[in-house]
């Protein structure tokens, strides 16, 4: 039993948590979301750098239906995931204990968000080289290059919405996509459809986008979301500044400064 | 299905010069749902609006689409005059083809064609638009007036002879506020109290209105009408009722160096006491933090000399629940210390003082009985300096904004001293002379001519004392920047206004906005400067920005008829264009999510939290709720919501789409 | 009709590619991209790729497309016209190097679109498409072709089947009318068979680890089963796994439209969505995920077997390889047949 | 003959609208390219009635409202403004030419710089020529759906 493995194994022993979202080996040692309620399968635990999969998207209905305290394994965008949704009203984080994961035998427990708080204000929110190359060599082609660089990605996309799904901050019970008075959104996968579709979501995660790659590696063709709101992480920090999370900071769309750049005004 | 008529106005030649009229009238009857369509010389006027009512009665129509002027002009007029013919005047729209089209374009085939364009917009909005209901709110005929200045006074006076009920609280003591300190006004050197005092007096004998002094408010929920207030009456010590206000404690009692608030600590006060002679309630108040009872548990004496045993040394602090319609903010606003300069000796020096102090020392209640003499020895000052701006027009000093009072006290100041010591010598430092007023101009050109005050246009750049005189060192710009240098008996600084202490947390407590002094903003800076942002909330004096006696009177005025408006009718009715989360039947109840960030979009806190339950009461939902009462439809959390769970009645989001899409398929017609 | 077998040599494989191509015909195949594998519409320089074990989509969009216009309308003034679906606009299509599971996937999708009522949009289409499947020679752990009666050398669904034997030959087994048409259109190339030629030792070796009837028969009692909200407990509810599936074949029914047109669109739907079954009311049905869960595996491999008497699975593993959250098939599939009889 | 656009000007009621009067008032001419919606706030246009315009055939955009600080209701243009700043830049990215989309503030006073305002955009949209590599996208919705 290592660390990580230990501790979970006692506080469900001593029933201060009654169940714990972890990661477990899947198919072909891929790790994979575990739910553990038995002190017994605390063994079956594992934390490592393949553990990149969000387990926030489970604190919303696993936590509303579970009696007493839950524990989740949580990386860096998790903490701010749970910042975010906190301040969205969506989580009790009264009933929540937080371990951040740092490796198999080292991590840090907390159960107040304000600690949280603290700890993911000192962490930059940073574009990791790979994607800001791509970022980079996207924004250099011509706008119509860009346009059909776009459209052919989007061109794969049939409509599964695993982006959606997997994405802690989607959690609309009815997502606009499914408002059809007015059509929002078409939401057969044909060229518009799918422009609307990816270019609402990114709007919908301005300010938010916890950078975790959720979407992108939830996506079964291979589409780089996260490209799209990389980017906007990106503009905003140039635009308004900073980019941070916070229990009571209100969004970023949601609040305004008199003195906000309007570098576009005409 | 739609049955629209659409009028077309030629407006005179307004319209039809350049327009085809008819050609438009013809085109938009093939429209579909367009039932009826026909052009006229003048829709307005009375054979007009009769052709519409006419029409729709004989065509039975279910919307109507007038293109004419702009809607910002007649709007009003057809949905009137729609309604009286039984269409919901929601159901009208207006096509603005002369403004926005017959004005600004050349007559021909393309400028008749844009007029068809914006008739089959309108058409297809229409098609989309929803009879609404006008929203009526209950109002509760009770304003609570907080602060008991000349402003509070003023505003609660009118409230109260319109025959409304009026709770007026203050936080002192005694209701006065800054004016009761002053010692004569500008321009008329009437004396202060002669023309305050008496209001005072209307307050405490007026049947309509409560008084609550020595109180503050503790809470407030609700709105607009509608409005809960908690308030925290301090604990006075003594029973108001019983008390008959004789004195005679106060001058028992023993602790007797206690600096004076209302002589701005120039004089002393008991420990028990009345904060002025004709103070209004005329009650006492033990001040427990001097007290020798409350100190060290004995003496008493008060309550032994009280003839009517009123002392009440157990009474506690009391919270007053108050039902109210509306409330005005007249908390007034400070001015600085002299501590705030270190350039004039930080308040160090006894006889550099600030302009307020100045007035008690005037005042023929003031602590020298109206002579002015030195706090420091109380030797007459035979040369005396003012400084105007001390702090004001300072960006330095973090305060850009010009206190507008202090160019005509100072003027009044230098002109009562030489009145008082007609061989003494007053010199006063300015900047400008911002005297802008009825009577103002003519006023400063009195002191200077008249009573020989020197105007020196200059700052001044330090004040020190040197073997007890104060060296004041400045330039007379007007001297191309020579250095002047004045020993001076008495310095006055004319110190800027600033917002009361404690405003900002009002402001935070009951949601009214503040700029960045901490001075409240009002709605509109030109057309709304008696509102705040927050409905049913109204400014009156000095809280909104530093006001002079006849300003802060006019804006109190000015506030008291916006609550008499909204008291004269028991429903407040208001426009239904107003922003409505989705509500649905279990399970679902409403599609919102409850992120509740549309609270913080939402510029008049319209936006409350509402828990949805089930037939047993469980709670299955949290989502957000418009309040009819305070939205004002501007829309924004519309456009925020990310689950489109609000939308705005009028400019829904279904209207606007078929606005879009007509606009940008013209092919049919 | 029997199944007819040929030998048939390399170089004439790829001659009736070419020449097919030269003919103007539409051919689907595989073709490597950048990133992956993928069928698409080939000309005379591609290259056809044939070392892979799956592709992420499956072929039935070629019969049933992610979406597809069932007719529209024109509005002109107070006039409305309506445009049927127009048969004819429906290519004929080659699909050249399928895989014997997405093959077998038509006959799911044939049987879900002929139970009741007849579907003639997508029967046209499929008619349209004439299914050249290659055995397969590679596998990887989520393949399961053969636990579901499939095999890598499976010919159901095929009009015709190419099994690569040795480095120039390959056994080509004429399964249907289609198929035969082929045949006689490139006669010379179709060579008669070897007897002592057996193809089954040139496919990969895909163990059957499970036994659909019990499957079935396990289902059929666990309705109630606790084991459902076990597996379901991770899963997201997106629609990854239906759409990348050969034989699922829900759609919804859209309706799209402008000032002055609009039509009607069939697109892909996912009962793995929450939204799948809400009624006009607000009622779902299917409420939790677990139960839309037990919904698309039974429907799978207890209701379409006992109606459509087709398992609406073809162990092609795109499911398992698709989903964000490793709900893996053969995994749950096996777990259950663990499971004692009454759950 | 000239390349008309199809331009939708996006503007609140209180400003822009009334400018537009304005310029009616002063008989100034401008463009008939472009057609107003009305709006009651900036604060009020979805960023999606954008991509909406564009679907059904607007070859340019102007969004307008009353200039920071002169809000109607205080603070709706300033809500506005970041959902501009961050949807421009969204669409670079994905493609979108934002010069397709002109953001301007117009008080109700400002009637001449409303006309000025029309015919530079219609100008500029005309050097850029219709939108078609948009509408291409938008045409699958309008034309025949074929395979996927």
């Amino acid at each position: 039993m290592d660390k990580l493995q230990k501790f979970v194994f006692d506080i469900l022993t001593s029933k201060e948590v009654t169940l714990v979202i972890g990661y477990e080996n899947g198919s072909a040692n891929k790790p994979r979301p575990a739910f553990i309620r038995e002190p017994s399968d605390s063994e079956r635990l594992v934390f490592n750098e393949k553990c990149v999969l969000n387990l926030t998207v489970y604190l919303g209905t696993h936590c509303t239906n579970n009696p007493g305290k839950v524990a989740i394994f949580a990386t860096l965008p998790a903490l701010c995931s749970i910042l975010q949704l906190a301040s969205e009203h969506q989580i009790q984080t009264a009933d929540l204990l937080v371990i951040y994961c740092k490796s198999n035998d080292e991590f840090e427990v907390f159960d107040d968000i304000n600690k949280i708080e603290e700890l993911v204000c000192k962490e930059e929110v940073v574009i990791d080289s790979k994607n800001s190359v791509l970022i980079e060599t996207i924004s250099k082609l011509s706008v119509e290059e860009r346009f059909e660089y776009w459209t052919e990605q989007f061109s794969k996309c049939i409509k599964c919405y695993a982006c959606r799904a997997a994405c802690p901050l989607c959690y609309c019970t009815r997502c606009t996509v499914e408002i059809n008075q007015p059509q929002w959104v078409h939401s057969p996968s044909h060229a518009l459809g799918n422009f609307e579709w990816h270019i609402m979501r990114a709007m919908h995660m301005a300010g938010r986008c916890l950078n975790c790659d959720a979407c992108a590696n939830a996506c079964p063709v291979d589409i780089p979301l996260n490209l799209l709101t990389k980017y906007m992480i990106r503009d905003i920090k140039e635009k308004f500044g900073e980019y941070t999370f916070s229990v009571n900071k209100g969004n970023l769309l949601s609040t305004f400064k008199p003195d906000d750049k309007e570098t576009l005004i005409r | 299905m739609a049955r629209i008529g659409v009028f077309i106005c030629h407006c005179g030649e307004n319209i039809g010069a350049t327009v085809d009229c008819a050609k438009v009238a013809e085109l938009s009857s093939r429209l579909e749902g367009v039932t009826y369509s026909v052009d006229y010389k003048y829709m307005c006027s009375d054979p007009g609006q009769t052709l519409i009512k006419k029409t729709i009665k004989e065509q039975n129509l279910t919307g109507v689409v007038v293109a004419a002027c702009s809607p910002r002009m007649h709007e009003p007029t057809f949905r009137k005059a729609c309604s009286e013919a039984g269409v919901n005047p929601y159901m009208v729209e207006m096509a603005n083809i002369r403004e926005h089209c017959s004005w600004v374009h050349d007559k021909g085939e393309a400028t008749t064609q844009k007029a068809v364009d914006l008739v089959h917009m309108m058409v297809e909005k229409v098609k989309n638009n929803k009879p609404l209901q006008s929203i009526k709110v209950p109002v509760k005929k009770a304003a609570l007036i907080l602060g008991g200045g000349i402003a509070g006074i003023q505003t609660s006076l009118d409230i109260a002879n319109a025959g409304h009920k009026v709770i007026l609280v203050e936080r002192e003591p005694s209701i006065g506020g800054h004016m009761s300190q002053l010692s004569e006004t500008f321009p008329t050197l009437d004396c202060s109290q002669c023309i305050l005092t008496p209001r005072m007096v209307e307050v405490a004998q007026n049947p309509n209105i409560e008084l609550i002094s020595y109180a503050e408010l503790e809470s407030l929920e609700g709105f607009i009408g509608n409005f809960k207030a908690k308030i925290r009456k301090k604990a006075r010590s003594v029973d108001e009722k019983a008390c008959t206000g004789c004195g005679l404690c106060t001058t028992k009692c023993p602790s007797r160096k206690i600096p004076s608030e209302f002589n701005e600590n120039m004089g002393y006060r008991t420990a028990i006491y009345v904060p002025f002679p004709q103070a209004v309630p005329n009650k006492p108040v033990i001040d427990r933090e001097n007290c020798t009872y409350y100190k060290i548990g004995k003496c008493k004496i008060c309550e032994i000399v009280c003839p009517t045993k009123a002392i009440r040394f157990d009474q506690e602090d009391e919270i007053i629940e108050k039902e109210v319609g509306a409330i005005v903010l007249a908390t007034g606003f400070n001015v600085l210390g002299t501590d705030f300069f270190p350039e004039y000796g930080y308040g160090k020096y006894k006889d550099v003082i600030t302009g307020l102090q100045f007035e008690r020392l005037a005042s023929a209640s003031g602590p020298t009985l109206g002579d002015i003499r030195r706090p420091s020895d109380g030797k007459i000052p035979e040369k005396i300096v003012f400084i105007a701006c001390a702090g004001s027009r300072d960006p330095a000093k973090g305060i850009e904004y010009c206190s507008k009072i202090c160019c005509m006290y100072t003027a009044k100041h230098a002109m009562l001293y030489k009145h008082k010591v007609p061989n003494g010598d007053a010199s006063i430092f300015y900047m400008d002379i911002r005297a802008a007023g009825k009577m103002y101009e003519e006023f400063v050109r009195r002191a200077i001519t008249e009573d020989e005050v020197h105007y020196i246009r200059g700052r001044v750049s330090r004040v020190y004392e040197k073997n007890g005189k104060l060296i004041v060192k400045g330039a007379d710009t007007l001297l191309g920047g020579m250095p002047v240098e004045i020993e001076a008996d008495m310095v006055v600084l004319a110190t800027a206004g600033v917002a009361s202490q404690g405003a900002e947390a009002l402001a935070q407590k009951i949601h009214v906005s503040y700029d960045t002094h901490k001075f409240f903003t009002e709605a509109h800076p030109k057309l709304r400067p008696v509102e705040t942002n927050t409905a049913g909330i109204f400014l009156a004096g000095a809280c909104h920005a530093p006001k002079d006696i006849p300003e802060s009177v006019s804006m109190a005025s000015g506030a008291a008829s916006k609550v008499i408006g909204l008291f004269s009718k028991s429903e407040m009715t208001r426009e239904p264009l107003i922003a409505i989360v989705n509500r649905s039947a279990p399970p679902v109840y409403s599609s919102c999510a409850g992120c509740f960030l549309c609270i913080s979009a939402c510029p008049y806190q319209a936006i409350e939290k509402e828990e949805l339950k089930d037939h047993r009461g469980k709670i299955m939902k949290t989502v957000a709720k418009v309040n009819p009462g305070l939205c004002q439809g501007c829309g924004t959390c519309v456009a925020f919501c990310r689950s489109n769970s609000i939308d705005i009645q009028g400019y829904s989001n279904e209207q606007v789409f078929a606005e879009i899409a007509a606009l940008l398929n013209n092919d049919t017609v | 009709m029997d199944i007819e077998k040929y030998v048939i040599l390399k170089p004439s494989v790829d001659a009736i590619l070419k020449s097919l191509l030269a003919s103007g015909k539409t051919i689907v195949a595989p073709v490597r991209k950048k990133d992956a594998v993928c069928f698409e519409k080939i000309d005379e320089n591609s290259t056809v790729a044939d070392d892979f074990v799956q592709t992420k989509l499956s072929l039935k969009s070629f019969a049933f497309p992610r979406y597809e216009k069932l007719f529209g309308f024109n509005k002109s003034q107070k006039n409305v016209t309506v445009n049927d679906f127009d048969f004819k606009q429906i290519p004929e299509i080659y699909l050249w190097g399928t895989k014997p599971c997405d093959a077998s996937g038509f006959l799911a999708l044939n049987a879900i679109f002929n139970w009741d009522f007849k579907d003639a949009i997508y029967n046209a289409r499929q008619e349209k498409l004439t299914i050249i499947t290659f055995s397969c020679f590679q596998s990887d752990e989520n393949c399961f072709c053969t636990s579901v009666g499939g095999g890598p050398g499976g010919t159901a669904g095929s009009d015709i089947l190419f099994t690569k034997v040795g480095d120039e030959k390959y056994i080509a087994e004429v399964i249907s009318e289609k198929g035969s048409r082929i045949r006689e259109q490139f006669s010379e190339f179709f060579l008669p068979t070897e007897a002592e030629l057996k193809k089954e030792q040139y496919l990969a070796k895909i163990d059957q680890l499970l036994d659909k009837e019990i499957i079935k028969e396990r289902l059929e009692n666990f309705f109630e089963s606790e084991i459902w909200k076990k597996q379901s407990e991770r899963c997201l509810g997106c629609g990854a796994c239906a759409y990348v599936c050969p034989a699922c074949g829900c759609f919804d029914i859209q309706d799209e439209k402008s000032a002055n047109q609009g039509s009607r669109i069939r697109c892909w739907d996912s009962c793995g969505f929450s939204q799948f079954t809400v009624h006009a009311s607000g009622h779902n049905p299917r409420a939790s995920q677990s139960q839309r869960w037990r919904q698309r595996l039974s429907h799978k491999f207890s209701i379409m077997p006992e109606r459509l008497n087709v398992v609406g699975c073809t162990g092609c593993g795109r499911c398992s390889r698709a989903c964000p959250v490793d709900m893996n098939l053969l995994e749950h599939l096996t777990s259950i047949m663990k499971m004692n009889h009454d759950g | 003959m000239e390349f008309e656009p199809k331009i939708v000007a996006f503007v609140c009621n209180w400003c822009t609208y009334a400018g537009a009067d304005l310029t009616g008032t002063s008989r100034i001419k401008y463009s008939n390219d472009v057609k107003i919606i009305r709006f009651p706030c900036t604060g009020r246009i979805d960023f999606m009635y954008l991509l909406k315009a564009f679907a059904e055939g607007a070859d340019g955009i102007i969004v307008s409202g009353c200039h920071p600080n002169d809000c109607h209701y205080t603070s709706g243009n300033f809500h506005a403004r970041r959902r501009w700043m961050v949807f421009e830049g969204l669409l670079n990215f994905i493609g979108i030419d934002s010069r397709r989309i002109v953001f301007s503030w117009i008080s109700a006073a400002e009637g001449a710089k409303w006309a000025e305002l029309v015919n530079k955009t219609v100008k500029s949209i005309q050097e850029l020529g219709p939108y078609t590599q948009y509408q291409k996208v938008a045409g699958t919705f309008k034309k025949e759906v074929t395979n996927g």
